[in-house]
């Protein structure tokens, strides 16, 4: 099983070779002139009147959460899909069982407005 | 040497460097949250030199991909750049924590000792998604039914703390 | 073996990575152009020779090549320089496991085409799509820049939610064939479907005139709910049109990338082709059959042409026979992404987000559960 | 194969790193996150246990893999609703320092 590794293991290393010297390449070759007023953040030719650093509304932590949750509602998924055939009905009454809460969590989002942009 | 002991030994020198990256770094929290990220990663490698393949993906999946950016959304929503640490007496607590620490890591050093048997060849399909998932859903059941209770009760505790003041 | 390895990898990225991603920029800018009434890129030249446009990749690179490398005040430098790097990767690695051939064998030696043939290789592909969330949040962070960090949360959110309905969508697959592994599903596939079949269920018999009738085994016509949602969540996941809102010229300038300049921004760019191409490969393996040819299946190729050429000759012919299918259903699931990508206008961002968490996810988990049943149904 | 001692020390080690994380910092984010680690090592070590007991092909003892499983789920549980209490503490206070969270309500 470890051999399965190899092939992945060599893809990595190319692609980061790969990857790093098209950078390394564009450093070298690339010219060098910084001066203030091109470094500055681009705001369509303004100056930066606000900061990025604020906050920012929480309906993105609210999707990262049920992210979270379902993510790991589809790890006992794939166990479960690839040997279905073989647990048969009781298996399929244990996958219904479990979803139904997270159906219930997701129902409950919804309608608490958890979901609206 | 043969080639697996010395990735295992890469990885662990990678996920201690980054685990302490990650509790050592107080100017910016999301860089210490990326060294977790490592963390992870590294941990997922060593996964996979123990021969637990799924679990191997699984942690990638859950907590490279899905936990640590969570913590990010929440450091970068909330705009948490530098970490305050109170004044006075931070050198006493520091101490006293290094001090507990290397006890606790002697103690637990001592717990396993030598006299582990030999490592094993592991048997076929171990580690591998057929043999879990029949345990999972025959001996187990009942852990993963309660695995989705768990799950509801953070969405709706989750969604009843952080909604809380909006409406 | 090793060296055998190293070589079959090389040329997976160097041939089909780096030879096709080049490509790809040209055929979207010939397809834009058809669908536009232009001509398309057609200037570029060496000593007035312009082959169709074909240079414009490589003047594209040169040019990238060679522009100044522009970091932002304020910007964190070191997760600047780190973010390129993490998007791309992640799309090159991912082509590991795609399957270009199936196994064949030439006396005693077998060769696989394929890099690393792991048993759930579509969890690999999940797990390093998850890794990919990171490069888009690190660049929209480190930039310094307001509509850098907007581009770079929307375009995280975004991700997260379609990995979701990336997982479920495919979990029917895994049901009709068993299996998490690339190759043994374009394996179950290399056979045909009787379409008429189920009527046995009930205790009927087939006609033989409708037992002719006969579909390839192909993902697609056993899952074509989830075919559709497995398209559209791998196209949401890859943040190019109708789901570019992380991008969004007009409200955002250019998302999360837009701090970036030369061969940085290349890699950006360059991963968005690359994975077009991931794309195209595990839609068509899964769903579409990979390599194998429609009625026309491993053995009878090498049965029937081996029994006046020689097995050796036979087994070549079909190795090439079979990555040349591979690859015509590749162009053509290229080409179909780049047909919706010129068609269909941009989504507001929360009908992208609508779209996953109220429509797809659901219809995902419904689709698990009436699959099982009808299955274990049929089967018994 | 490395001797099993070695990933158990391995273990320990970063839970130590993150127990020390949990007792100094203040902040409650990082808190978290040293928490998660010390999850992570005891993760290791079930991997760890399980690969010396492997059981056999017929009768496969996965415990170990299984309880890494729901440690996973356990803490994506645990993950979500930490940082829904911080959300509102935030609302609340305008800080994750720890020093400050003191009140039992507010």
């Amino acid at each position: 099983m470890l051999a399965d590794f190899t092939g992945i293991l060599v893809i990595l290393i190319v692609g980061i070779v790969l990857v790093c010297g098209m950078l390394g390449v564009h450093l070298l070759l690339g010219p060098r002139r910084e001066f203030s007023e091109k470094q500055e953040p681009f705001e369509c030719g303004e100056k930066q009147i606000v900061s990025p650093r604020q906050r920012y509304a929480v309906k993105f932590y609210m999707v990262a959460i049920l992210f979270v949750i379902f993510d790991v509602e589809a790890i006992f998924f794939y166990p479960w899909a690839a040997v279905f055939a073989e647990l048969s009905w009781f298996g399929y009454w244990a996958i219904l069982v479990f979803t139904l809460p997270l159906a219930v969590g997701l129902l409950y989002e919804w309608l608490k407005g958890g979901l609206e942009w | 040497m043969e080639v697996s002991a010395i990735l295992f030994y890469i990885f662990a020198v990678m996920a201690v460097v980054s685990a302490l990256g990650m509790v050592l770094n107080v100017r910016n929290t999301v860089a210490a949250s990326l060294s977790l990220v490592v963390t992870m990663i590294a941990l997922a490698a060593i996964y996979v030199l123990l021969e637990a393949y799924l679990i191997a993906v699984i942690q990638i999946m859950v907590y490279a991909g899905a936990i640590v950016v969570l913590f990010l959304f929440v450091i970068m929503l909330l705009n948490l750049r530098e970490d305050d640490f109170a004044p006075g007496r931070q050198w006493l607590v520091k101490f006293g924590a290094g001090l507990l620490g290397v006890f606790v890591l002697i103690q637990l050093l001592k717990l396993v000792g030598p006299g582990l048997p030999e490592v094993p060849v592991v048997p076929e399909g171990y580690g591998g998604y057929r043999q879990l998932g029949i345990l999972l859903y025959t001996d187990y059941v009942l852990l993963v039914e309660m695995a989705s209770l768990l799950l509801l009760s953070a969405i709706v505790g989750a969604l009843i703390l952080a909604k809380r003041n909006i409406d | 073996m090793p060296i055998e390895e190293i070589c079959k990898t090389l040329f997976i990225i160097l041939v089909i990575v780096a030879g096709l991603a080049p490509i790809i920029t040209w055929i979207e800018r010939k397809q834009s152009a058809l669908m536009q009434d232009r001509i398309g890129a057609n200037r570029a030249d060496i000593g007035g020779i312009t082959v169709l446009g074909l240079l414009h990749p490589m003047a594209d690179v040169l040019k990238l090549m060679t522009k100044e490398d522009v970091v932002p005040q304020g910007a964190n430098r070191m997760m600047h320089m780190l973010a390129p790097l993490i998007a791309a990767l992640p799309a090159i690695i991912a082509f590991g496991v795609i399957p270009w051939g199936g196994i064949y064998s030439f006396g005693d030696t077998t060769i696989k085409m394929v890099a690393a043939d792991p048993d759930w290789g579509l969890l690999y592909i999940f797990a390093i799509g998850s890794i990919a969330t990171y490069g888009a949040i690190m660049a929209g962070w480190a930039s310094n820049n307001n509509w850098s960090l907007l581009g770079g949360l929307r375009a995280s959110a975004q991700m997260i939610s379609y990995e979701v309905t990336l997982g479920l969508s495919v979990v029917g697959i895994f049901m009709v064939f068993e299996t998490l592994k690339l190759t043994d599903m374009v394996m179950a596939q290399d056979t045909t479907l009787r379409v008429f079949g189920f009527i046995e269920v009930f205790g009927g018999t087939v006609p033989a005139f409708l037992d002719w009738v006969r579909l390839p085994a192909w993902g697609i016509f056993y899952q074509p709910l989830g075919f559709v949602m497995f398209l559209t969540a791998m196209m949401a996941e890859n943040k190019r049109p109708p789901f570019d809102a992380p991008e969004g010229e007009s409200e955002l300038i250019a998302g999360y990338f837009l701090e970036y300049s030369g061969m940085r921004f290349g890699l950006f760019y360059m991963s968005e082709f690359i994975e077009v191409i991931v794309i195209a490969g595990v839609v068509s393996t899964i769903f579409l059959g990979g390599w194998a040819i429609p009625f026309l299946d491993q053995a009878t190729i090498i049965g029937g042409i081996g029994s006046f050429m020689g097995e050796g000759f036979a087994t070549g012919l079909c190795v090439i026979l079979h990555f040349m299918t591979f690859m015509l259903k590749l162009i053509v699931m290229i080409w179909l992404q780049m047909l919706l990508r010129w068609t269909l206008p941009r989504f507001r961002y929360d009908q992208v987000m609508n779209l996953c968490w109220k429509g797809l996810l659901p219809l995902s988990i419904a689709n698990i559960l009436i699959t099982g049943a009808v299955m274990l149904l049929v089967r018994g | 194969m490395v001797p099993i001692e070695h990933v158990i020390g391995l273990s320990s080690i970063l839970f130590v790193i993150g127990m020390i994380g949990a007792a100094t910092r203040r902040n409650l984010i990082v808190v978290l996150m040293s928490i998660e680690l010390m999850l992570n090592a005891v993760n290791l070590a079930f991997i760890g246990f399980n690969r010396l007991w492997p059981g056999t092909a017929e009768a496969p003892a996965l415990d170990g893999q299984i309880f890494v499983l729901m440690v996973i789920t356990v803490a994506a549980a645990e993950v979500a609703v930490g940082l829904g209490i911080i959300i509102s503490m935030i609302r609340n206070r305008d800080s994750v320092n720890l020093e400050e969270v003191s009140l039992l309500r507010w």
